[in-house]
């Protein structure tokens, strides 16, 4: 799974950036098209969650996702580890 | 000589109170008349606001700015609500990196956001920027009425820094991407 | 200065020394500025009272203790005030009420204009009663009315409203600030007169709480004395008709008003906002066989003001809701009567009028 | 003397034979005239019911006013001027139902005044519905087959908003309440006396206490000493559901509000 | 039978199951004898709230789950539904309310009867906005046009007020309750249609609570799926005056009266209490020349009636208030309009018509 | 998943950036996934002010009522039809001021239904006015010198008043929060769940918590566990006046309503 | 026939149910019209209180008694309030212990309340005392229809109790002291 | 002093039977004009406050007034008791 900021929510309030454990995301250094400064991230696939949220069957941590204030953070589903997908190319 | 100014940007961006610093600096040391109002709802705080300052030598009835002659705008989403079909005689200001499309009339665009951020160190004033470019680009307000409206409005301890800013714009006037 | 604070400039400079109130939106800055005035003008108080009930019965409380007392609000802080508002008709307690009309019915557009809370003042109690309005239509008629309403509460014993609307609430325009402003106390209640005992202008002396005359106040029918007598028709009728008519009666001295082209086909009737259409339209545009009357007092309706036109062939109507005051109009006049009612929160633009008189002259 | 506060062209009152209403009166005035203010700067308030009808027979500056409102009407008499004295008659319904809001901004706020409850369990009033302090099982017009909904204890819940003096008698106990409302008079911040009292026309017709004496009885039997309650309470004693604990609850010095500067 | 009863009966013969209440004479008899018969009635629930702003807020609640859900107060009650009224009227919340007026303004005569909400039940609320009232003359109406209220809420998605008096209220006389009465109940909410798009009628289906349908409910300017739409002109207009119109359009289909006597010079035009003295002096004394309407529903206010009346000379319009639905007719007519108001609590006795109709005729 | 319970066509909200509302909303939401209630039963209300906005983001049934009343209106929802489930979102001036009173009623009858309070110590919708949970001291746009009214506990009230669950926790601890609302969920009868959050823009802005980020770990500093509260305030240890304990506060089966016959 | 009744005393003597059971007794089982009002205010309890009603063959419009031929007064206060105008032609029936003037017009007393006490030990029946006389003093109500309407209206278990009152008026109501 | 019952006021309910501790108060057993019972009185000069009140210069007991709803009853002076015309007769 990959992790992901919708930037159309992100309001760039960088509570994320406070509560990752992993301190995986950091204030954006640059606005977007709305003049938001949306936080970038640092090595995302260190989350857990994207390594073994699959495996797992629920959201482990999911921290920033519960206090993101604008919902925008979510996980979808990357092409070329698709359990599925990997199952069927062997 | 009569304007219509409209001001228009996000919420937070001080769109209402360069309204206020303008019909101030016009009404009370320029002598000249000057209604402010605005539009604003609960979506203000992330959506597109507006405000508008008609300045007139004679008493203004009606209030309302209808077909404003100058635009300062403040955010791509101010400009395709509040910007995009202005007359041909108009002139707008707009901040150039967060404006992304460009107006049919005369324009001139100033990185306001940036240049108080990275200059001045606080985007706050960007606002105030854009004031002093419209005594330089335009002629709704002069520079000296406009320096004592911001000084009767910005909080104590600021003012210095309000007028950097304001002397800051007056220059960008000048010099900004233009059309 | 913007129009909800030349309110508040308003209120002190009559000398108001008593604001409570409930924030809500577009007069929520009427209640602010008393909050950063008053705390420094000694033997005033700001309060911030748990809701609007509780701001109008503070009001009122105050009243009693003399003090000049105020609130301010808009249409849903409005009509959770009516219970008080009856109170305060019914008991003769002087006060002032701001109300900064806003889109209705309900939550409606909180942050747009309207003046559809003009019959709700009128009418919005339980009972009959009248009441005193008054309409600003610029910053500067927003202190001027407010301070007046101060002088009228007093003189008449009885709430006045500043009905104005959100758009002049926050314009901002040019204000003067008189050195100082008429007070009008009310009366006092001579020694020895029963507390609500009115002379022929039917408004009784008033005797502040604290000074010994042991009055007992109430909402219930109630005679001279201020006992409660509920079950006596007579009494409850001499009461109210008295309640009624010191205002009715005194709609001429009330009346508060510009009369501009008495000799005009097409006359519009305004106050509050499109008052600024209208003068754009009649003093501006100069449109021909114009003219208006401007109400600063809508209530009580000043009727006779409508026979000051002897050529009228139509009167036009602008108002922020769907024909309020139009209604008024139509009661008293028999030549036509063209209602332009606009909502949603934008001011009548100068075409709308000048259309309406289009369709008055036959011309659509 | 206590007579001198009373409007005595208004006597006798519209209060039923034997209603609790009157005794309490007399144990205000009692108290009152023992704390020696004067009548002129002494201001009654009440809301609307049998007990808000008070005022109308003392002999000061009073507002009858609204129903539920009597706590806000008071804030502003007493934020305008100080220092006036301001005393607020209240019944179980206009208090704690409809006036339920401004009387925790009231104890919130802390507000220089004293409020006396005459919780008759009923809205007697308006002919005997349920109240919010009508006991669970007791039946009224409105809960014709017994209250279902729990009733309030006014006293935590104005000890839990704030208020400075909180205490519960009732219109048997007129020397203890006589002191009681005198040690609220003289409290500053926002005092609340509650006192339970008879009803007999709308409760007491309803629940067995028709006549006036059996309810007093009824209520000095079922009154409980504060501290004997908690020795109860402590040592897992079976209590009556009828039985209520009374005395002084609270005496503190929260923030206040309305103290004149002199005080 | 006891007016006040029969209006309880009237709701539960109509399937009124969410009565939430607050006492308050002389109404209180309403709530008790719904607090006597719901119980036991099963999916029925009797409340007794907090206060009448929570009574109305209770009953819109209910409402929105399907329930038929009505309350009753008087006056000063009623001024505190204001704000709530003004929310089911925004969001189309079928309720029903019982007025049983009574003396105001304040606290009044609250043992006497009178006719003074009139007004307020049209205009009480901020906003522009309208609503339906009818007025019973007598026990066995208090019943009928009840239960009729119960259909026009559901019918056009609106609060329904019967705006009874203590007269009626607590007149005692033969009721006969039929064996069962109509129910209509509302249009349901058609599958992909969104909740607040109404067919030509103006009224749009309604998905009650529960049923899957998802719908946001907001006192707020919406749109037609329901979202908050608060700064857009012509969105607020749309919506305030399609709920406006779906009322006032369908007057005729609302009006429910009485005409006695086409061809009368002098003509009474009544609802509540004093259509009883109407009828004495025309169907028992049968005073030549007079005739009557008697306005069953008084809001729409069926103006098209007054022109059913080719002869007449002058409407007379006995209120138990100081002249309010006379406001209304002299709006629409051009003969003289004798207001004949009576407050104190007493029904107008004969001689008073009588008299009036002298007046109109010249005799005195 | 959450993301089903979300109106997404409405998104992003009206809220500001980094107002604590949003996150609220979300612990909510999962808490709610976790009970497994039916979309197409489960009844959001609120009354007027930001934090009463969220119920528009959430796809159910939904009542956006007037400022204050939400209780009152989810009274009747729920007593009309047990079966639904009844969330409550609202605002400290939405709940505590002018709907004080609907609050400590629907604590009282111990009505079947889940209030989260969304406590940013400010009326943030009309931009910043105090609340009365503002702390004395703390500057609003109506208390430009400092608060002078003391602030309401509203635990404390909700427990006197007498609902069955009450929590306080804040916008900081999304685990725990959601815990607390999943416990309140399933207890029958009145649940109270209070968060403190960040107003950024109306509270923040004025007292030195501009910054989202600096005002949760205002929030987190000062949030102290109850049990350690009371170890604290046991040991008269010097409590900063800007800590508030946080946790379980009442876990209780006082008589209810609403409750459906069959749970 | 139309009948005006009116019915006046303190509070808590029944004055109103007197008036409900009359009007049930007319309109369910003498097969008339009838309508009852009445007078009441919070003083009510102490003060003198008043209900009325009217009997009718034809239907009843104006419904106020306006000019009663019959009256049944139980409190001397009662008596000086409603009682004291009567026209020449009126009857009135009296609590004799109560009401210590006497009308100009033909009247019976009644000492029903110290004969409710007394011989029938609960004095709440005296207003039932008063009713029963009337079946036999005046001819506005038969026996036969006030004692179902009696038995209708009164609490499960008093029915006993409250028959015996009627009959008790009714002796007294044929005996009475009457002028 | 002499204790009275104002009959203009006394409603007949019976609390002061109740409460005073020398049961001075009886239930009344006929009515008066109003129908109201009206207590009788048993010997009240038992009364402490009639002996006492003019010696202590206070009001002693006191209970049934204090409970008494309707402020129906009072201390009279009586002519011959009054000490200042004891004062001059001697
Ligand atoms: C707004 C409003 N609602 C209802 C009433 C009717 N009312 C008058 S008194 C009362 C209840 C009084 O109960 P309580 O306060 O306990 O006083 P009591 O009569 O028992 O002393 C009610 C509901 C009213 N006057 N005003
Ligand atoms: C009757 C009424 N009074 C006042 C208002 C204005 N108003 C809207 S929201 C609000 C305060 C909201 O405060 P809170 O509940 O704390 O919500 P927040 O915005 O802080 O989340 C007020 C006073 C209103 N809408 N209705
Ligand atoms: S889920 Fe936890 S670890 Fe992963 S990014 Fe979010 S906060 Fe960091
Ligand atoms: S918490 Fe959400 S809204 Fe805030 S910066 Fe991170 S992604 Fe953006
Ligand atoms: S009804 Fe009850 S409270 Fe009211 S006066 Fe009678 S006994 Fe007292
Ligand atoms: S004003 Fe405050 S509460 Fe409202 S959305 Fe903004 S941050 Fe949130
Ligand atoms: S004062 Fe005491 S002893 Fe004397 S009569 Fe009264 S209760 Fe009895
Ligand atoms: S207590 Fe008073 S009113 Fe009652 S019986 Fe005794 S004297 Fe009469
Ligand atoms: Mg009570
Ligand atoms: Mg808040």
């Amino acid at each position: 799974m990959k992790l992901e900021i919708d930037e159309s929510r992100c309001k760039g309030c960088n509570l994320c950036t406070l509560v990752c454990p992993y301190k995986i995301y950091r204030p954006g250094s640059r606005p977007n098209r709305k003049g938001i400064y949306v936080p970038e991230m640092d090595r995302p696939e260190r989350c857990p969650n994207c390594r073994l949220q699959e495996l797992y069957g629920r959201r482990l941590c999911g921290m920033c996702a519960l206090i993101c204030p604008d919902q925008a953070i979510k996980w979808v589903p990357e092409k070329p580890y698709e359990p599925m997908k990997v199952v069927i190319e062997y | 000589m009569r304007h219509e100014i409209r001001f228009s940007g996000f919420g937070g961006q001080g769109i209402i109170l360069s309204a206020v610093i303008l019909g101030r600096a016009a009404a009370l040391y320029d002598n000249k008349n000057a209604v402010q109002t605005q539009v604003y709802g609960p979506e203000a705080r992330g959506g597109a606001s507006m405000s508008a300052v008609i300045i007139d030598d004679e008493p203004i009835l009606y209030p309302k700015v209808r077909d404003p002659d100058t635009y300062v705008i403040m955010s791509q989403q101010g400009f395709e609500k509040y910007g995009c079909n202005t007359r041909d005689d108009a002139v707008m200001l707009l901040d150039s990196d967060l404006v992304h499309d460009r107006p049919s009339c005369r324009y001139v665009g100033i990185p306001a956001t940036s240049v108080a951020k990275k200059e001045l160190g606080r985007d706050i004033v960007a606002n105030i920027i854009m004031l002093g470019a419209l005594t330089t680009a335009t002629s709704v307000v002069s520079g000296g009425a406009l320096e004592k409206a911001i000084l009767d409005s910005v909080p104590k301890g600021t003012e210095d820094l309000n007028l950097k800013a304001m002397k800051k714009g007056q220059e960008l006037g000048i010099q900004g991407e233009s059309s | 200065m913007q129009g909800n604070i030349a309110c508040a400039e308003g209120a002190l400079a009559a000398g108001c020394n008593f604001f409570g109130g409930y924030p809500i939106t577009p007069s929520t800055e009427v209640a602010e500025h008393m909050a950063s005035r008053m705390p420094k003008i000694t033997g005033s108080c700001f309060i911030q009272m748990e809701d609007e009930i509780a701001s109008m019965a503070a009001i009122i409380g105050a009243a009693w203790t003399g003090a000049r007392s105020m609130t301010a609000t808009s249409g849903p802080g409005f009509s959770l005030m009516m219970e008080n508002i009856g109170y305060a008709v019914m008991t003769e307690t002087p006060c002032v009420l701001v109300n900064i009309q806003r889109g209705g019915p309900s939550t409606g557009q909180p942050t747009m204009g309207a003046q559809g809370d003009m019959m709700q003042v009128r009418f919005g109690s339980h009972g009959d009663y009248s009441i005193i309005a008054l309409c600003p239509s610029s910053v500067q008629e927003c202190f001027d009315l407010t301070a007046k309403a101060f002088n009228l509460a007093d003189r008449f014993r009885t709430p006045v409203f500043l009905m104005a609307d959100e758009v002049i609430g926050h314009m901002r325009e040019k204000l003067e600030i008189p050195d100082s402003v008429e007070i009008i106390r009310p009366k006092t209640l001579p020694e020895g007169t029963l507390p609500f005992t009115a002379g022929p202008d039917g408004v009784p002396g008033f005797a502040p709480f604290g000074i010994g005359r042991f009055t007992h106040v109430t909402g219930l029918t109630h005679d001279e004395r201020g006992y409660p007598d509920t079950t006596n028709p007579a009494c409850h009728e001499s009461l109210v008709k008295r309640l009624v008519n010191k205002i009715e009666n005194a709609r001429h001295e009330i009346a508060d008003y510009t009369i501009v082209n008495e000799n005009a086909r097409y006359v519009f009737v305004c106050y509050g906002a499109p008052v600024r259409t209208v003068k754009e339209v009649v003093d501006r545009m100069k449109i021909p066989d114009t003219g208006y009357l401007q109400l600063k007092t809508v209530w009580p309706f000043p009727e006779e003001l409508l026979l000051r036109f002897p050529n009228v062939q139509a009167f036009i109507v602008p108002e922020m809701n769907l024909g309020m005051i139009s209604r008024e109009v139509e009661r008293h006049v028999s030549v036509r009567v063209i209602p332009v009612g606009r909502i949603g929160g934008e001011l009548h633009p100068p075409e709308e009028l000048i259309q309406a008189v289009k369709i008055a002259g036959g011309d659509v | 003397m206590r007579n001198e506060w009373l409007r005595s062209d208004r006597l006798p009152h519209i209060y039923c034979a034997g209603c609790g209403n009157g005794t309490i009166m007399n144990c205000v005035l009692e108290a009152i005239t023992q704390t020696g203010w004067d009548r002129t700067r002494t201001v009654f308030l009440s809301g609307i019911g049998c007990s808000s009808r008070a005022p109308g027979y003392i002999m000061t500056d009073s507002l009858h006013t609204t129903h539920g409102r009597a706590i806000a009407f008071a804030t502003g008499v007493k934020m305008a001027d100080p220092s006036l004295h301001v005393v607020v008659f209240t019944g179980d319904g206009d208090l704690a139902a409809i006036g339920g809001n401004h009387f925790i901004h009231g104890c919130r706020r802390n507000i220089d005044i004293t409020v006396v409850c005459m919780n008759n369990h009923i809205y007697g009033m308006t002919g005997g519905q349920g109240s919010p302090t009508t006991p669970l099982g007791k039946t009224s017009t409105t809960t014709p087959y017994g209250a279902e909904e729990a009733p309030f204890d006014l006293v935590e819940l104005a000890i839990a908003a704030g208020a400075n003096y909180v205490a519960r008698w009732t219109s048997y106990h007129v020397k203890q309440l006589t002191d009681a409302v005198y040690d609220g008079l003289l409290t500053p911040g926002f005092s609340l006396i509650e006192v339970r009292c008879q009803c007999p026309t709308s409760y007491g017709r309803r629940n067995k206490y028709r006549e006036p004496t059996d309810y007093m009885t009824y209520l000095k039997t079922n009154a409980i000493l504060k501290r004997k309650w908690e020795e109860m309470e402590r040592s897992g004693e079976n209590i009556s559901p009828d039985s209520f604990p009374v005395g002084e609850f609270v005496r503190r010095s929260r923030p206040v509000m309305g103290v004149p500067d002199e005080a």
